[in-house]
C-alpha cells in the first residue's frame, strides 16, 4: 500500500497563532535562530492500488475540496518515498 | 508606483482612480472630491470607500433607523444610546451593563469556523470598548434546510467556532438560537451576541479629545488578511503586483483576545484611558476616523509607527486591513508609560501611533508624507443616505390568503398524537443540545440559567444576587407574511422570555438581516420590521440601545425571509427568584396565562406537518404582554410560581414537552371548555405562558390574575411519567425524549 | 489561621477567579498567582485552574509547563506541596510528568459541556478525604482535549497503586481510557482531574450543586490540623 | 535562510478521531480506495544560519521536548530542499 501525503498550511498572509505560540515560547526555552513558525496540518492517506495521475488528481481533488479550505489555506500533495515516516521517539 | 501623497493629489488632479472597484457609486466619488476640494489620495480613497460602504455607513437603513432614535420611551435606566459600540443600561446598585448583537453571515458561509469564530470576537470587543468586563456571549443562527449536504459543512464550523472563540475567552454562552430553513441555503444567519457589565464610572466612549494625548494601538500585529473585508473588495486594484485575492475572512486568536480583555480591562481599573475603540469592518480607518470625528480636536497619525506581521503591506491596505485583535486607545502623555507596561504584563504588543491635535483634521502620515487629510466626520459620520425606494411586493397578498386554518387537521386523538411527536421531533423544534453541549455556560461561576431555558441569566453581583437575563428571538417566517407584525412578534417573545424568567425587561437591541436593499420588496420588509420594533419599543417602554444590520442576504433574485432578531435584557433583584422552565414537582397545578385562538399562519405545526408558509401570522397585544411580563416577574418575587415556560413557536404542546423533559415529570392535560384540542395544542397565538403552581399559592395566583385582568385557565397537573391529554392520547416521556433529542444529531451524524 | 490556597493565573486561564471563590467559600484564604511569579507567596497549596494557558495551541498545557512558576510547582510538590489540577491544569500537570499519561482530543472531536456524573475512587488523597471511597458525586464537564491516555503498563500500575481517584460514572464522556477522570501521583498530594469541582460549589450556579466542594474543605482540613 | 520541518504524528498505537473522521467522511464525498487516514501536524522553522548537524541536534531536541509529546506522539525532522512547499490553489 503507498503513502500519500497532505500537508495543509495556512496562506502566507493568514495570521497562524499557533504557530507564533510556539515561536513566542523558543526563547523562554532557550532556542534562539528561529525567525519564523507557521503550523499546519499533515494528512497520511494509506491508499489501496496504484498511485497513478489518476489516483493523484483524485487526491488532489479531496485536498482542495474537503481537507484544506482554499479560502486561506494552501496545500501540497507528496507521495512517500518509504512508509516509514515518523521516527519513534527513543 | 510612487506614494500618492496630498500634495501629488492636489497637482494631478486628472489621474483615474479605481473608486469603482472599491464599491464606490459615481457621485459618491464626486462628492468625495467635492469635500475634499481636489481628488482623493490612495489612502483617502480607501478610508472613504469602506467607511461608505453599505457595511460601515448603514447608507440604505439610516433614514428608517432613525425612528430608534425618535420613538425612545421614557425609561431612566438608558445611560448610553444608539450611536455608540454599544448602548448601555443601567441596572441598580451602581452597575450598568451594555450588550448588543452582530451579524457575521458572509464569511461564516465561506469558512464556518473562522467566520463565527471572529463574528464573537467583534461583538465582544465592542463590548470592551465601552469599559465593560465581558460577562456572556449569545448565537442566534439560521441555517439552510437540516437535510441538505452544506449544512453538515456549515453547521457544524460554525458551532465549533463560536465554541472555539467563546470557551477559549472565558464566556458563558447563555443563549441562542438555531432555526433551519430552504431560504437561507446559501445565506446563512451568524449573529453573535455578548453582555458586558461595569460600574457606572467606568462607562468609556469612542472619541479622542485632549490636544496632546496619545494614539495607542494595541493587540495583534496588522497582516494582509481580511483587506477591505467590511465591503467585499479585493485589493489588486491598489498594486497589481501583489499577491491577489487577499482573502476576506481572518483566521481568530482568541488568546490574544483574550489578553486583550484583561490589559483593557486593567488599564481601565487604573483610570488611564480617556477614549477607546475596537479595529473591526475598516480596520484603521474606521478606529481614526471615528475617534477623531467623536472628539474634540483633530488627530495625527505616524502609519509607519502601525506594528505589521507583513511588511510589504501599501498603506491603503494598512488602513483597511481587518487583522483581529486589535483595539486603539486614547491615552493622556503622562500616563502611556504606565498604559505600555500593563501591556507588556500581558504580552500584548502596544505602540503609540500618533496623537490628538487641536485642529479639526484627520492627518495620516506615511515616510514622512503626507498621504490623508481629511475632515473625519466626513468619512465616518457624512457618509451617502439613501432613501430607497421600496413597496409592498405584489405577492404579499396572496401569500396571506392562503391561510393555514385550512390545512387539515388531525382527524382524532391518534393523528394529533402523531403530530406532535413529528412538531416535537422536528429540526426546528428539536432539541438544539447538540449544539448547545459545545458551548461552556459554566465558566466565570455566575450562570444562573442557559440553555435551554427561556433566558439566559447571569448574577453579577455575588452579595446581593443582582442578576441580568438576556433573550433573543427571531421568527423569519411569522416576518415573512407580515413584516411589521412579525418583528413585533420577535421583540414580544424576547421581552416573554426574560419575564418568564423572573427577570424586569428593561431595553432592546436588534440585528436586521434582510436581503438586497435595491429590491424594493426587500426594502419594504425592513422599513416595516424597524417600523414595528420601534413603535412595540415605545409601547413597551423598551429602549433600543443599539443594533446591527446586514443586508445583501441573498442569492440571485431569492432574498432570505425578512429576519429581524431582537434581544430583550432583563434585570432581576436576587437569582434566587428566578423561575426555571422545569416541571420539577409532581401534584403541582398547570395553568396556562393568556388567550387561546385559532392561530396557525407560520406556525411550526403548518411547517412541520405541512411544508407550508401562508396566511397571518399571530395577532400581537403589546399591553397584554406587558401585563403578562408583570404578572410572572411579581408571580417570582412572591414564591407563588414555581415553574414557567414562554408558549411560542410549536404551542402548548411544545412548551409542556420542553419543561416536563427538563424536569423529568409527566403532565396530565385537561382540554379547557371552549377549545378543542388541536387547537389547544398547536396554536401559537402571542402573549402566553405555562406556569406551575404549587397548591398552597393556588387561590393566591389566580386571585392575581384575575384581579388584574389576566385570563388565566387551569390546564392539568404535573404527574407520572407521561404527557397526557385526557380524552385523546398519552405519550411517555421516553418516547418524547427520543422524538425530541435525536434528530439533531442524527442530521449532523 | 486558616491555609492559603494559591491559585495560579496563566495567559490564557479562565476559571481562576472560579477557583478562587471556591477556596474562598470553603473558609480558605485565596491567594493569586501569576505565571511569571516565581515566588509562591508562602502558599499551603497550589490549585491549578481550568482555561486555555497560552492558548494551548501547541498542546494543551504545553506552553504551561516551561512557565517560571511551574518551576517552584514542580518543586515544592515533589516535597509533599498538595497541588489540585483541573482540566487545564490535569493537562499542565500530565505534561511536567508529575503525573503520568496524557490527554488528547474527545474522540467525538468536539468540546463537550455537561453535568457529569463521577465516582470517586480513592478518598485517601489530599483533596479527597471529605468524600468517601466509592461516593458519587456531579460536577461540570467541559472541555475539548479530555481524553486520558497512557500505555497499558502505566494504566495497569495506576489502578494497582490504586491512584486512578476519580472514574466517569454514567457514560464514558470523552473516550478516556479504562473511564479514567482524575488520577493521584503515589504520595496523594498531586491530584489531576477533568471535571470542574470548583463550579459546584454554590447552589444556584453552574449545576446547582455543592458536590465540588469536598475538595476545597478536604484540603483546608489537612492543612489546618497539620499546622 | 534554510526550511527545517518536524512532522507529528499521534503513536500507531493510539486512537486518531481526528483521521478516522476524515476517512469516515469519504464515502459521503464519492472517494474510494482509501484504507486509512492519519492526521498529525507539521511544523515549518525558518531557521537563520547554517543547518548544520548541530542545528539539527538542537531541532531534534526541541522537538523531543516540546513540539512533540513522546508519551503519545512520534516525530521526524526534516530538512526542505525547496523553500516553495505548498502550491497555491487555483
Ligand atoms: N438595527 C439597529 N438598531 C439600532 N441601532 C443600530 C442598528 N444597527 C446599527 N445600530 C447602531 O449604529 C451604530 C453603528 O453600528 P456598528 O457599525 O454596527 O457599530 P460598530 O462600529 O461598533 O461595529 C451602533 O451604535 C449601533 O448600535
Ligand atoms: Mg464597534
Amino acid at each position: 500500500m503507498a503513502r500519500v501525503v497532505v500537508d495543509v498550511m495556512l496562506k502566507p498572509e493568514i495570521l497562524d497563532p499557533q504557530g507564533q505560540a510556539v515561536q513566542r515560547a523558543l526563547p523562554r526555552l532557550g532556542f534562539e535562530g528561529i525567525a519564523d513558525v507557521r503550523q499546519g496540518k499533515r494528512f497520511e492517506l494509506e491508499v489501496e492500488g496504484p498511485v497513478d495521475e489518476a489516483a493523484l488528481a483524485r487526491i488532489h481533488e479531496l485536498a482542495e475540496t474537503f481537507l484544506a479550505n482554499t479560502v486561506i489555506e494552501d496545500f501540497a500533495v507528496k507521495v512517500e518515498e518509504s512508509a516509514q515516516v515518523a521516527e519513534p521517539a527513543k | 508606483m510612487s506614494l500618492d501623497t496630498v500634495d501629488n493629489a492636489s497637482r494631478t488632479p486628472d489621474v483615474d482612480q479605481p473608486w469603482k472597484e472599491l464599491g464606490l457609486k459615481e457621485d459618491e466619488y464626486a462628492r468625495v472630491r467635492e469635500i475634499l476640494g481636489r481628488r482623493p489620495t490612495g489612502a483617502e480613497l480607501a478610508m472613504y470607500s469602506v467607511m461608505w460602504s453599505e457595511h460601515c455607513s448603514y447608507k440604505s437603513s439610516k433614514v428608517h433607523l432613525r425612528q430608534f432614535g425618535d420613538k425612545v420611551p421614557a425609561n431612566d435606566a438608558m445611560l448610553v444610546g444608539i450611536g455608540e459600540n454599544a448602548g448601555v443600561v443601567d441596572v441598580g446598585e451602581g452597575y450598568a451593563v451594555t450588550f448588543k448583537v452582530e451579524s457575521h453571515n458572509h464569511p461564516s458561509y465561506v469558512e464556518p469556523y473562522q467566520g463565527a469564530a471572529t463574528g464573537v470576537g467583534g461583538i465582544v470587543r465592542d463590548i470592551i470598548a465601552m469599559g465593560a468586563r465581558p460577562v456572556a456571549v449569545v448565537d442566534p443562527l439560521r441555517m439552510g434546510a437540516a437535510d441538505h449536504p452544506d449544512t453538515k459543512r456549515v453547521l457544524p464550523g460554525v458551532v465549533a467556532g463560536i465554541g472555539g472563540y467563546g470557551n477559549s475567552l472565558g464566556l458563558p454562552n447563555i443563549g441562542g438560537e438555531l432555526v433551519f430553513d430552504a431560504c437561507y441555503q446559501g445565506n446563512p444567519l451568524v449573529n453573535a451576541g455578548a453582555i458586558g457589565v461595569m460600574r457606572h464610572e467606568d462607562i468609556h466612549l469612542a472619541k479622542a479629545s485632549g490636544a496632546g494625548n496619545k494614539i495607542v494601538l494595541y493587540g495583534a500585529r496588522t497582516g494582509g488578511d481580511g483587506i477591505g473585508g467590511a465591503s467585499i473588495l479585493a485589493s489588486e486594484t491598489f498594486d497589481a503586483t501583489k499577491p491577489s485575492k487577499r482573502p476576506a475572512v481572518q483566521v481568530g486568536d482568541p488568546f490574544q483576545e483574550k489578553l486583550l480583555i484583561e490589559c483593557t480591562l486593567e488599564a481601565f481599573a487604573e483610570k488611564l484611558v480617556v477614549g477607546i475603540q475596537d479595529l473591526g469592518a475598516a480596520g484603521l480607518s474606521c478606529a481614526t476616523s471615528e475617534l477623531a470625528s467623536n472628539g474634540s480636536g483633530g488627530m495625527r497619525v505616524e502609519l509607519d509607527d502601525v506594528p505589521l506581521r507583513d511588511s510589504t503591506l501599501s498603506p491603503e491596505e494598512i488602513l483597511m486591513s481587518e487583522s483581529q485583535e486589535r483595539m486603539c486607545a486614547v491615552v493622556e502623555e503622562a500616563k502611556v508609560e504606565r498604559f505600555l507596561a500593563i501591556c507588556e504584563k500581558w504580552d500584548v504588543i502596544a505602540t503609540v501611533v500618533g496623537e490628538v491635535t487641536d485642529g479639526d483634521r484627520l492627518e495620516i502620515f506615511w515616510h514622512g508624507e503626507k498621504i490623508v487629510d481629511v475632515d473625519p466626520r466626513t468619512v465616518a459620520h457624512e457618509g451617502p443616505v439613501y432613501e430607497r425606494p421600496y413597496a409592498r411586493p405584489e405577492w404579499q397578498d396572496a401569500l396571506q390568503a392562503d391561510d393555514a386554518g385550512k390545512l387539515p387537521r388531525p382527524a382524532d386523538g391518534a393523528e394529533l398524537r402523531a403530530q406532535v411527536l413529528t412538531l416535537v421531533g422536528s429540526p426546528n423544534q428539536a432539541s438544539k443540545a447538540w449544539v448547545t453541549d459545545q458551548y461552556d455556560r459554566f465558566v466565570q461561576g455566575n450562570t444562573v440559567l442557559a440553555q435551554p431555558e427561556d433566558s439566559g441569566m447571569v448574577r453579577i453581583n455575588e452579595e446581593t444576587g443582582l442578576g441580568v437575563a438576556l433573550a433573543s428571538d427571531g421568527n423569519g417566517r411569522f416576518a415573512k407574511l407580515d413584516p411589521y407584525t412579525g418583528a413585533q412578534l420577535a421583540l414580544a417573545e424576547a421581552y416573554r422570555n426574560v419575564a418568564a424568567s423572573g427577570a424586569r425587561p428593561l431595553a432592546v437591541s436588534d440585528c436586521l438581516n434582510f436581503g438586497s436593499p435595491e429590491d424594493p420588496a426587500v426594502m419594504w420588509q425592513f422599513a416595516e420590521a424597524v417600523r414595528g420594533i420601534a413603535d412595540g419599543c415605545l409601547q413597551l417602554g423598551t429602549p433600543v440601545t443599539g443594533g446591527n444590520v446586514s443586508l445583501y442576504n441573498q442569492t440571485g433574485e431569492a432574498a432570505i425571509h425578512p429576519t429581524p432578531v431582537v434581544s430583550v435584557l432583563g434585570v432581576i433583584d436576587d437569582v434566587a427568584r428566578r423561575t426555571p422552565m422545569a416541571f420539577a414537582q409532581d401534584g403541582q397545578l398547570l395553568y396556562l396565562l393568556g388567550d387561546t385562538r385559532e392561530e396557525f399562519g407560520g406556525s411550526a405545526w403548518s411547517q412541520a406537518v405541512h411544508d407550508h408558509l401562508g396566511g397571518l401570522p399571530p395577532a400581537v397585544d403589546l399591553d397584554r404582554e406587558k401585563l403578562l411580563g408583570e404578572i410572572l416577574v411579581s408571580a417570582s418575587r412572591d414564591g407563588m410560581i414555581d415553574a414557567a415556560h414562554d408558549l411560542s413557536d410549536g404551542g402548548l404542546i411544545q412548551a409542556v414537552t420542553e419543561s416536563c423533559l427538563r424536569g423529568g415529570n409527566g403532565a396530565r392535560l385537561v382540554v379547557p371548555d371552549g377549545l378543542d384540542a388541536f387547537t389547544l395544542l398547536f396554536s401559537e397565538s402571542a402573549g402566553r405562558a405555562v406556569v406551575s403552581v404549587p397548591r398552597s399559592e393556588e387561590l393566591r395566583f389566580t386571585d392575581m390574575c384575575g384581579a388584574r385582568g389576566l385570563p388565566v385557565t387551569r390546564i392539568g397537573v404535573v404527574d407520572g411519567d407521561a404527557v397526557e391529554v385526557q380524552g385523546e392520547f398519552t405519550v411517555p416521556l421516553d418516547e418524547l425524549r427520543s422524538a425530541h433529542e435525536a434528530t439533531i444529531p442524527a442530521l449532523l451524524a | 489561621m486558616t491555609a492559603r490556597i494559591g491559585v495560579v493565573t496563566f495567559p490564557g486561564t479562565l476559571d481562576d477567579r472560579d477557583a478562587l471563590r471556591a477556596a474562598r467559600i470553603a473558609g480558605a484564604e485565596p491567594v493569586s498567582l501569576w505565571h511569571r511569579d516565581k515566588d509562591l507567596k508562602q502558599v499551603d497549596a497550589v490549585v491549578l485552574a481550568g482555561g486555555f494557558s497560552y492558548g494551548d495551541y501547541l498542546r494543551a498545557g504545553a506552553i504551561a509547563r516551561f512557565s517560571p512558576v511551574m518551576g517552584q510547582i514542580i518543586e515544592q510538590a515533589r516535597e509533599g506541596m498538595p497541588v489540585l489540577g483541573i482540566c487545564n491544569g490535569f493537562q499542565i500537570l500530565t505534561e511536567t510528568h508529575l503525573l503520568p499519561g496524557a490527554m488528547l482530543r474527545n474522540n467525538h472531536l468536539h468540546f463537550v459541556c455537561k453535568d457529569q456524573k463521577l465516582r470517586v475512587e480513592n478518598a485517601e488523597t489530599a483533596w479527597t478525604r471529605d468524600y468517601t471511597a466509592g461516593q458519587e458525586i456531579s460536577v461540570p464537564l467541559k472541555n475539548i482535549d479530555g481524553r486520558y491516555v497512557a500505555d497499558e503498563h502505566a494504566l495497569d500500575e495506576l489502578e494497582a497503586e490504586g491512584r486512578v481517584a476519580f472514574r466517569y460514572a454514567d457514560g464514558n464522556p470523552n473516550g478516556s481510557l479504562r473511564d479514567i477522570a482524575g488520577i493521584t501521583n503515589a504520595a496523594g498530594n498531586v491530584v489531576g482531574l477533568m471535571p470542574h469541582p470548583e463550579h459546584a460549589v454554590e447552589p444556584l450556579v453552574g449545576t446547582g450543586g455543592t458536590d465540588g466542594l469536598g475538595f476545597f474543605t478536604s484540603i483546608l482540613k489537612k492543612l489546618v490540623t497539620a499546622s
